[in-house]
Formats: structure tokens, sequence, C-alpha cells
């Protein structure tokens, strides 16, 4: 019996489920990182979308409707590898010789020279990034659809009494807003939170690869313990955080909420 | 001293494989370090999908791919090998004990193959049509699903089955006929990077001369072979 | 440009298999959601605890994980019971596991839209229901329903064009059989080989957004319908918000 | 308990409550009200806002489960088990036959979105009651004729005005024939014309000797419309009788305040 | 155009409307109005619903802009340019200026929900007069304490019943110590009793010599508190004068009826 906790203890601390507990982190940072961009993409979306200047509504416009419109794995995957492209293409631009260019066999990069090395930290970044755009197009309708929400009659008394412009989108329209943005924020942000699942698609070793790699089975001794095909208990773990996770963080908004909430909300009074 | 960047699946054992430590390990593991060492270059090995480990070859996010990899002319069309670092070797057919399939003219059977792979182009060239072929992302996960019975047969690597067959005590059997496909394994490199190919192949070429890479493939591979010299 | 059209011609039969993912999960999602959303509002403690349960681990943890989950735990009963029933290769195709696993989830989600509906059915007219002595199937076929479908409709527009973009998933957790790649596989092998980024995923992204649109005014139509009875409410509304 | 109310002794009451109370939380609002009404007899609840009126009516029909008491239709009581705030229906079956004699119109009207007028008020006969279609729908039009909205029967109620979906809901009562109608505030919310046609409405209703039995907070239409009168204060009667006494020689002081006010104005 | 009201000659209208026309899409609402308030003068705006009450008294302060007509404060047109539906705000910042004269008050009070009363009544003079916070809390108070809510201050707007609402919004329209009050419908959804002492509120701030125009569908109230009564019909002036002469002396046949209904509930 003793040993059997012996023998579970040991096999659960080492290095490779170490190394899958740390990958946690690359999981959690995506999902804080992304979030923070999402609100602020979203901020800008709005914000265009609101803007008297026609152009700057198409931009927001369209953001939020093309982004939206596609799924968020095809985002997700094609905005780093656009990116790194673009960047390399622009690089190319300025280091590339003819003779370079001629050598290069691959279909990209134009030469070697231009090429960028991606290393997980730079596609946890890009990673998030992506993430933040993503959910930042549907952060810009939430926000949008918040702004619309406040009721006409709370500004028409501000302006009734000689508020200005910036006035009153400052202290009785932004102000209010964030009441009737934050569920759809707190939806945006369920969102992100399982989007992080897809961090492996980008080839950085997170959370789902090592439970991949972790449960699958082993013949072999010398490779470590002999096991069958494990991985639905893996993955089960993953379940569990993620919904741990979700617990969380609905916490932690009905916390922010009744804060926000206060005399908007009629529950904010119980 | 030049880094090279060596990128490796980490889902191949006894190739490759991710040991107790999280760390990768593995034959191929020893003997690029070897390689490394003998050439005067460091090594620092990087985890890779299969599935895109070539594109990002060409992408240019690592140097050089040791991941069980078979020369073949597909792939000699868009990258380089070293010379072979391990022989050619067959391709076997394993099954669950008892199976009754009929080689002659094989049909209705559930074939799995590693998607990406020299088995994968030939199951797809020779059996797709009268069987249905089941493609995974990693080798690993096909014999997890030969295990569960949701798989007839698999094809994959003999280097690779033989040790899992062995050590399985009885519930996999090889079945059929070896094939012979592939040149055998080699390093996989971009093509302009031809003063590395030239390095790495000389450092290759000295092991193999004094039997160090025999000697790894022995260990490795239960001193089963096949070897180099004979 | 020859590029674009034969990347059409390509990817045509991909979307099938997206198409087919969707159509299959959305009907049986809509009837199981109706019973848990009804459950999560029922007052016997049991039914409404594992209501609950259900709707809010399938919307608190990623589809990827879930696919992933349900198909290795399929496999581990493979030999002790789907054999025996004869019904392995059937369970463990992805044809038969990808819909299933998108049916539980979706029906989470569409749970709670309904759910969210029902609490908002105009309590007056719920009332006025009782008062004249409506028996509860009555007031839920002949009041809770019409109003609660209506409420619903433009949030499960929602969850359907999601669901259709989930199907984008599917492959990369669920081994491909035979030939049968969805659109992104299909997007994604032809980017490994030419690394035009732009090209073919703006072609998935294309195709995506041609069937998310065409859904939008499929059940934009039927919203139409819905909403006869509030005539200064123009049911088209829901169309141009997205084009917006 | 049981006050007397002013009808031809010998008919039985139609609406009987006995000793009704009833909390919200911590909150009594109804601290042990009794009254009968009889075939025909209109009566009227008046009282300040939040003193329970709406909450004694729908007690009547069990829209609310009172704490305590009784409330008895015809004679018949609405049979009720456990106590105190667990309260429960005891007889599901009992309890829709004898909602179904109690024509409630309420204050919102709560009109059926999703249907006409004539659906709406075609309805309950139809679901409930299982009457034949042709019937019924000659019954309906002819009701919705007599209410004044004849030319309205294919319209939603959105695109009705308030006078008009006040009406269309009198209809839908009136078409169960209840025994008893109970009017929320029949009249708030309506501009004075408007007022004037629900006045009207009502009174022939009275006139065809429709018990019933309103709630409302204009003094001037329940003097003319009643036959007897509640004052409700703090969960109690606090007086009532003919709106001639409750009117002309009020004996509460807080009425008489209450009176004061509304004839200030 | 201009209409003689019963003020003392010589002293200047506050409020002046020469000419308003206002139409939504094609449905004309106000066709033509011209009316001028002195100083310390009550005017009533009566007449049924959706006959353009709110509007012309959300044209006096711009939240609508007429399509024809001026509006003119202490003699002072607000500027407005084009034509039409396009017709636009000229000058912002004049308008800002002449908005804070005019204490509104919302018919559904439109106070900031965010805000506790006192920060409600506190918010305009300290953000747009750029007051001293210690003075404009002492008033604020001060003010909170005469219409009857001094124990309300730190309640949030959801916090209050709708007559507490109401005085607050009174309040808050009052600190910005206006020349000219806009009341609309300032006593509908009350009780009798808080209706009373809304009243008493109004007389008050009439007292103390400050203008107000008030919307009001309660003829009884518009008699008791106005010195000149506006009966809008169809976008015209059909009736006005003294509330004597209109209640008393109705010449108009349409008002005839619509007082007509009013008396008789
Ligand atoms: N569901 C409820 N939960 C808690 N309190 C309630 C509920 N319904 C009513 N109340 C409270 O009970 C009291 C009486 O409410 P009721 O609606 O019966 O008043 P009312 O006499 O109809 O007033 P009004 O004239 O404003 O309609 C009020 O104080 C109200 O706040
Ligand atoms: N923003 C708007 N767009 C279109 N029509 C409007 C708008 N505002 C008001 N109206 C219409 O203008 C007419 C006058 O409206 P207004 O609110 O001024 O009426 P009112 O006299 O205040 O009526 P009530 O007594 O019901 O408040 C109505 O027919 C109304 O439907
Ligand atoms: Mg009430
Ligand atoms: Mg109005």
């Amino acid at each position: 019996m003793i040993e059997d906790i012996g023998f579970w203890f040991s096999y659960l601390t080492n290095g490779k489920h170490l190394t899958w507990y740390a990958s946690f982190q690359f999981t959690i940072f995506a999902a804080l990182m992304g979030g923070a961009l999402a609100v602020i993409f979203g901020l800008a979306g709005a914000t265009m979308k609101n803007s008297r200047f026609m152009p700057l509504r198409l931009v927001g416009s369209i953001y939020s409707s093309i982004v939206r419109g596609v799924p968020d794995v095809l985002f997700f995957l094609f905005f780093p590898l656009a990116f790194e492209q673009a960047v390399e293409w622009v690089v190319a631009t300025q280091v590339c010789s003819p003779e370079a260019i001629a050598a290069q066999t691959a279909a990209w990069p134009p030469c070697r020279e231009a090429n960028w090395f991606l290393g997980t930290t730079e596609y946890l970044l890009l990673a998030s990034v992506s993430l933040g755009l993503v959910y930042g197009a549907f952060a810009t309708n939430v926000i949008h659809g918040a702004l619309r929400s406040v009721p006409a009659g709370q500004l028409e008394a501000a302006r009734a009494y000689g508020m200005s412009h910036s006035q009153v989108l400052w202290r009785i329209h932004v102000r209010q807003m964030w009441v009737y943005a934050l569920p759809g924020l707190s939806n945006v942000w369920m969102l992100i939170i399982k989007a992080t699942s897809l961090l492996s698609l980008l080839q950085i070793a997170d959370i789902v690869l090592w439970a991949d790699r972790l449960g699958a089975p082993n013949f072999l001794p010398a490779v470590g313990l002999v096991h069958e095909d494990w991985r639905w208990r893996y993955y089960l773990v993953l379940f569990v955080f993620y919904i741990l996770v979700t617990w969380l963080s609905e916490k932690g908004f009905e916390a922010i909420m009744r804060r926000v909430g206060k005399g908007i909300l009629s529950e904010a009074r119980a | 001293q030049e880094t090279v960047r060596i990128a490796t699946e980490g889902a191949y054992a006894p190739w490759n494989f991710l040991d107790d430590s999280g760390n990768p390990a593995g034959y191929e593991i020893e003997l690029g370090n070897a390689i490394c060492e003998t050439a005067g270059v460091t090594c620092e090995w990087i985890i890779n999908d299969w599935d895109s480990i070539i594109p990002n070859l060409l992408a240019g996010n690592y140097d050089l791919i040791m991941a069980g990899m078979s020369i073949t002319d597909e792939r000699l069309q868009t990258i380089e090998f070293t010379e072979p670092y391990f022989p050619p070797d067959p391709s076997k057919f394993a099954a669950a004990p008892g199976a009754s399939i009929d080689f002659a003219e094989l049909s209705g059977v559930r074939l799995g193959v590693q998607s990406g792979t020299i088995q994968a182009s030939y199951a797809q060239d020779n059996y797709a049509s009268a069987n249905t072929v089941v493609t995974f992302a990693t080798a690993d996960q096909a014999m997890a699903d030969l295990a569960a019975g949701n798989l007839d047969l698999i094809l994959a690597d003999g280097a690779y089955l033989d040790p899992v067959v062995a050590a399985s005590g009885g519930a996999f059997e090889f079945v059929g006929e070896d094939i012979l496909i592939g040149n055998g394994y080699g390093g996989g490199l971009r093509k302009e990077d031809t003063e590395l190919k030239a390095t790495l192949d000389e450092a290759l070429a000295a092991l193999k001369a004094d039997g160090s890479v025999d000697a790894l493939i022995a260990k490795w591979f239960d001193g089963r072979g096949p070897f180099f010299a004979e | 440009m020859q590029g674009f059209l034969d990347d059409l011609a390509i990817m045509a039969p991909a979307v099938m298999f997206n198409i087919y993912f969707a159509a299959a999960s959305i009907p049986i999602g809509f009837v199981l959601a109706v019973f848990l959303a009804l459950g999560k509002g029922s007052n016997n403690p049991l039914i409404n605890r594992m209501s609950r349960g259900y709707i809010y681990a399938f919307r608190g943890s990623p589809l990827f994980i879930q696919f992933f989950m349900f198909y290795s735990l399929a496999l581990s009963l493979n030999i002790s019971v789907w054999r025996p029933l004869g019904i392995s290769g059937f369970v463990l195709h992805p044809l038969f596991i990808g819909p299933m696993v998108l049916i539980l989830n979706t029906a989470a989600y569409t749970a709670e839209i309904f759910y969210g509906a029902l609490r908002a059915v105009p309590r007056g007219e719920l009332e006025a229901a009782k008062a004249y002595g409506m028996s509860p199937r009555q007031q839920f076929r002949r009041v809770v329903w019409p109003n609660l479908i209506r409420l619903a409709w433009p949030a499960y527009t929602n969850e359907v064009v999601f669901l259709f973009h989930a199907t984008a998933i599917v492959y990369f957790a669920l081994p491909v059989v035979g030939g049968q790649a969805d659109l992104m596989m299909t997007a994604k092998s032809l980017f490994e080989r030419d690394f035009n980024a732009f090209l073919h995923f703006s072609v998935a992204a294309l195709y995506f957004l041609l069937v998310s649109l065409v859904i939008f005014f499929i059940f934009g139509l039927i919203y139409q319908r819905l909403m006869r009875h509030l005539p200064a409410q123009p049911g088209i509304r829901f169309v141009p918000k997205w084009m917006r | 308990m049981q006050h007397a109310s002013p009808a031809p002794a010998g008919s039985s009451p139609v609406v009987e409550l006995r000793g009704l109370h009833k909390s919200f939380g911590a909150l009594e609002v109804l601290k042990g009200i009794s009254f009968a009404a009889r075939e025909g007899q209109v009566i009227s609840l008046i009282g300040s806002s939040g003193s329970g009126k709406s909450t004694l009516l729908r007690c009547i029909n069990m829209l609310e489960i009172p704490d305590r008491g009784d409330v008895l239709i015809d004679g018949e009581a609405i049979k009720l088990r456990g106590t105190g705030a667990s309260r429960q229906i005891a007889d599901e079956a009992q309890l829709r036959r004898i909602r179904s004699e109690l024509g409630m119109v309420f204050q919102s009207f709560n009109l059926w979105a999703h249907m006409t007028v004539l659906q709406n008020v075609m309805e309950v006969p139809l679901v409930v009651q299982g009457r034949q279609r042709d019937e019924v729908e000659m019954e309906a039009r002819a009701m919705l004729d007599k209410v004044g909205i004849g030319s309205k029967t294919d319209a939603y109620p959105s695109q009705l005005s308030g006078g008009q979906q006040q009406r269309a809901a009198i209809a839908r009562a009136l078409c169960i024939n209840p025994r008893v109608m109970l009017f929320d505030e029949p009249t708030s919310a309506l501009d004075p014309e408007l007022e004037v046609e629900v006045l009207r409405v009502i009174k022939v209703l009275a006139d065809e000797g429709r018990s019933m039995v309103l709630v409302t907070h204009d003094m001037e239409f329940a003097r003319s419309v009643s036959d007897w009168v509640i004052f409700l204060h703090q969960g109690r009667i606090e007086e009532e009788g003919t709106p001639d006494d409750v009117f002309g020689a009020t004996k509460s002081a807080r009425l008489r305040q209450f009176l004061n006010a509304a004839n200030h104005t």
C-alpha cells in the first residue's frame, strides 16, 4: 500500500510530469495576455464602429464581422503564419541579394537571411496576439452593443443639463457601459480560456501535447513505465482543470459585476 | 561554435521519445549528439509534430530533422538528406494474434498508418481502393487503436515494431510479408545547406567507420540490427 | 488567380465534411437541449442538479479536449463493449464520434440559451395561462414554447454558426479515415506544400464565411416568420447586424 | 369574521375569502382578510401603493398562495396542503377547474404576444374547455364587437393602442364565461377618454349580473362602478361599505386622509 | 403670431417659441406652435396621448431639433443651421450654456443609475458649472431636505420608490439653479398622496418666482398649479388661456369633449 503510494508519487513527479505541470504556464499566460489584448482591441473596434468618420466605421465593422465569420482555429493558425511571412517578406526586401534568392530552393522564405526563427516564446506571443485579435472582434461587438444599451434617457439627462460630448461619454456613457458589457465580456473570456487548448497546434509544447504524450500507450520498458492507453485519464485532468478555471472566472466576474453594477443592477441591492 | 537545431518527434520509441525526465532520448538523440560532438558543433533539440516537421524545416525553425525519416524520392524533391544513419529496413504488418488476414487479396481491412510516412503513401497507393486506410498523427496513437481493436492491421517501420511486438507478450504479432520501401533513414536538411550536409556526413562517416553507429543500433534495438557492417 | 480557382475546386468536396458534421449534430443537439433546459428549470432537485452539472461541464471545458477525451474513452471501451455489440467500426468512426461529441457539446450551449429564454418568457403571459386553467403541458405547448423559441432564435442562430465553425477542429483530434479530409485539413496540407498562407487559408475562410452567411440567411428567414406578430421589428434586422 | 355585504340575503357568495394571510419573506403583506362577493356584485379594492391590493387579487386565483386562510368559490374551498410559506396546491385538477371560472384581467393585460386578438380570445375555450371551433369563433367575434374592437380581430397585440389592448384582455376573460371577473387597475395609464370607454364596458358587465372584484387607484371610478368598496391599509381591511358610506361618511381617519389627498389634486 | 399671456406687461419672456414645426418622417407632430412664458409664470400643456406635448417640451432644450421655428431663452435665439430634417445645432457652446439654465425633469426621471441621490444632484454643478465641492454639497443637501428626501442622500435611484425618485429628479434640476423648469408629466404613476407632495413642491417653486412649463394629463392638477393652460390638438394650439377660462368657459368643441371625458370618471 505504502509502496503503491510511493510508486505513484514518484511516477507523477517524474521529469515528464513536471514538464507537463510547468507547461500550464503557457496556457495561463496565453489566456491572460489574450484576454487583455481582446479588451483593448474590443475597445478600439467599438470606438471605430461608433466613429462619425465613415471609413473608420467601415474598418471596425469589417474587422468584427470577418473575424467572427471564420472559425477561431483558422484565424488562430493563420495569423502567426501570416505575420511571420509578412515580417520575413519585409526583411527580404532589405537583406536578400539576387544570388541569395536564386540559391533558395524552398518555397519560403525568399532567402535564408530573411528567415525569422520562431521559438516557443515567439509562438506564444504570436498566439496571444492572435487570440486577442480573434476575440477582440467578439469584444468589439459586445462593447458596441453595451454602449447602445445604456438607456437613452440617461444620456439625454446629461445633455439637457449642458454636459459636453466628452463629459457625457466618460462620466455617464462609458461608466454605465461596463455593466451591460460585462456579461458579454465574461463570455468572451470563457471562449479565450477554451481556445488556449489549441496552443499545441502552434508548435507549443502545451498541456494538451503533454497529455497526449504521457497518456500514449508504452510497450518498451526502456522508455519508461509500460502501460496501455491512458490518454483519456490525462484528458480528464485537463477537462477538470478547465472547468475549475471557468468556475473561478465566474466567481471573479460576479464579484466585479457587484462592484460596477451598484445602483444599476437590481440584484446588486440584495 | 555553431549551433545546429535538430527537430525530432518524441513519440517514436526507440528512435526518439521523451524519457522520464521529459527530455528527448533514444537512438537518434544519442547518435545526433555523437555526430555533433565529432563535427564540433552544438546541438539543440526541438520537439515538433510529425505532421509539420518538414514544413517547419523549410520555414527555418530548425536546421535538421532526425525523426526516423526514410529517404524517399518524393521527399528528395523538397529537402536534402544526410547519408543514411540507419540501414534500409523492411516495413512490417502487425495485428492482434489469431487474426486471419488474406494478404493475397487484402480487402475490407482497417489498416492504420501514421500520416506523412512512407507507409502511409504506400498504403494509399496499394490498399486504399479495397480497404479502409486510417491515418493517425503519431505512431503511438495508431498502436493504441490497434491495441483497442479499432484496427485490423498496422503498417509501420520494422525497427519501430520489432521491440513493441517483442515486448507486448503476445498482444501483437507480425503478419504477412515484409515490404521493402525507402532507402534507409537519414537526417533531413534544407537543400541549400550544403555545407552543413558535408559537415554532418563527414562526422557520420567517421562514426560508421569506428563502429559507433552499429554499437548504438545494437544498444537501442535489442541487438537486432540491421547493421551497416554486414 | 489560377491558384485561387484551383483551391476553390479542391476545397469544394472538403467543405461537405464540415457541413455534414454540423448538419448531423444540430437537430439532435436541439432536441437534447430542450430537455436539458427544462431540466435546469425544473424544481425536481435531482433532475435540476444533473442538467446543471451537464451544462456546466460541457460549457466549461474546451471542445478540443472533449474530442480527445471521448475518442480515447470510446477506444478503451472498444474490446469490452463495442466489439461484442458488433458496432465497433461504427462507433469509432470520425463520422460518428465527431457528430456525437459535437451533439453533446452543442446541446449544453443551446440548453443554456434556451434556459435563458425560458426565464425571459413574459411572466404575465404565463400567469394568464395559469389563471385561465391551462394544464402545465398546455402552458408549455401554447405559451412557453412559442415565446421561448422566438426569444432564443437569434442566440441560437449564433450557436449554429459557432457549431459549424467548431467542425474545423474535428480532424485535429480524430484520425482521418481514407481521404475524408475537411476544410482545415485540406488547407493545412496545401499550405505545407507551398507556404502560401494567404491563399489557402483565405479560400478556406471564404468557404466558412459563405456557409455562415447561408446559415444566417436561412435562420433569418425563419426568424422573420417567427416574429410576424411584431410588425415594428422586421426580421432582417439580424442579417444586416451581421453584415454591419 | 365574515363581513356583511349588501346583497340580497339568501344568495350564496360566489367568492369568499376567510382570514387570508400572506407574507413575502419578512414582509407581511396581508394580515387576515375576509370578505364575500355575491352574485352580480361589484367590489372595489382601494388603498395606497404597496398596501397589498394586487396580492389579494392574485390570491383569489392562487397565483399567489396564501400562507393562511381559505378561498372559496361558489362555496367550494380551493384545496391546499402544508403550512406557511411551503403551502401548496393540493389538487391541481380542482384548481384548473376553478380557475377557468375566474376571468382575470391583468394590470398589464398580459395578452399573448404571438397570437392575434382573435386567437387570444379563442385560445382558452378551445384548448382548456375543448369547445367547438366554429361556435367559439362566433362567440369570440361577437364579444370583440361588444367591447368595440371588432375591426381589430386579426391584429397582433403590439399593433393595438393601450385602450384597445385593455379591451382585448377583457374580451379574453369574458369569453371563458367566468362566474367572477377579477380586474387589476383596469384604467391605469389610460388617458381620460380611454378611461371612459373601459368604464362603460364594466358597467355593461355589471348590468348583466356578473360578479367582479376590481383594484383601482381612481376614486371617482371606484365610486361610480362598485356596490361595495374595501379600503386596504397595512394588510388589513381598514374600512368597507357602500360607496356612499365610504366616500360620503368616512369613519377611518386614515381613509379620510387618503381620500383628502385624492380630492386635493 | 405671439399670444398674449397674462403677465405683467414690460417683463420680457424667459422662454419664447416662435412658429415651431416638427415632423417624424411623414408624421407632422408640431404644426406651428408659438407661445411665451414670462418670469415666474407656470404654463401647463394638456392634450390627448400622442398630441405632441412631450415633443414640444423636448424642443425647448433641443433634445429634439425643430424643423422650422425658433426657441428663444431670455430673448436669445438658440442658433440652428440647415433646414428641415437636417437642421443642426450651430453653436454647441451656446447651447450648453443655455441648457444649463433649463432644468428638465423627465417623465421617467432619468436619474443616473450609477450615482447615489446626492451624487446625482451634485454632478452638474461640479462638472458642468465647475463650482466648489463644499458649497455644492451643502446646497444639495439643503435642496434634498426641502423636497423631503434628506434621509435618502446615499441611496441609489433603484432603491427609491417612485415618488422619491421624482423628488430626487426635481432636486437635481433645481440645484443647477435654472431660469426655467421643464416638467414632463410630473405626477404620472403616483398614487394620490404622492401626487399631493409633488404638487406642493411645484407650488413652492412657483411662489419663489421660477418659470415653469409642464406637461400633464391630470386636469385637476393643471387647474390648481398653472397660470396659463395650453391645449394641444393635432399639432396645433387648439385653445389657451387662464385655467378659469380654459376649464370654466371652454370655447373649443374638441377641448370640451376632452374635458368631458376627464370629468366623467
Ligand atoms: N413577489 C414579491 N416578492 C416580495 N415582495 C413582494 C412581491 N410581490 C409584492 N411584494 C410586496 O408586497 C407589497 C404589496 O404589493 P402589491 O403589489 O400587492 O401592492 P399594491 O397594493 O398592488 O400596490 P400598487 O398600487 O403599487 O400596485 C409591496 O410592498 C411589494 O413590494
Ligand atoms: N422619435 C420619434 N420618432 C417617431 N415618432 C415619434 C418620435 N417621438 C414621438 N413620436 C410621435 O410623435 C407623436 C407625439 O409624441 P409625444 O411623445 O410628443 O406625445 P405626447 O403628447 O407626449 O403623448 P403622451 O401623453 O402619450 O406622452 C406621437 O404620435 C409619437 O408616436
Ligand atoms: Mg398593484
Ligand atoms: Mg409624453
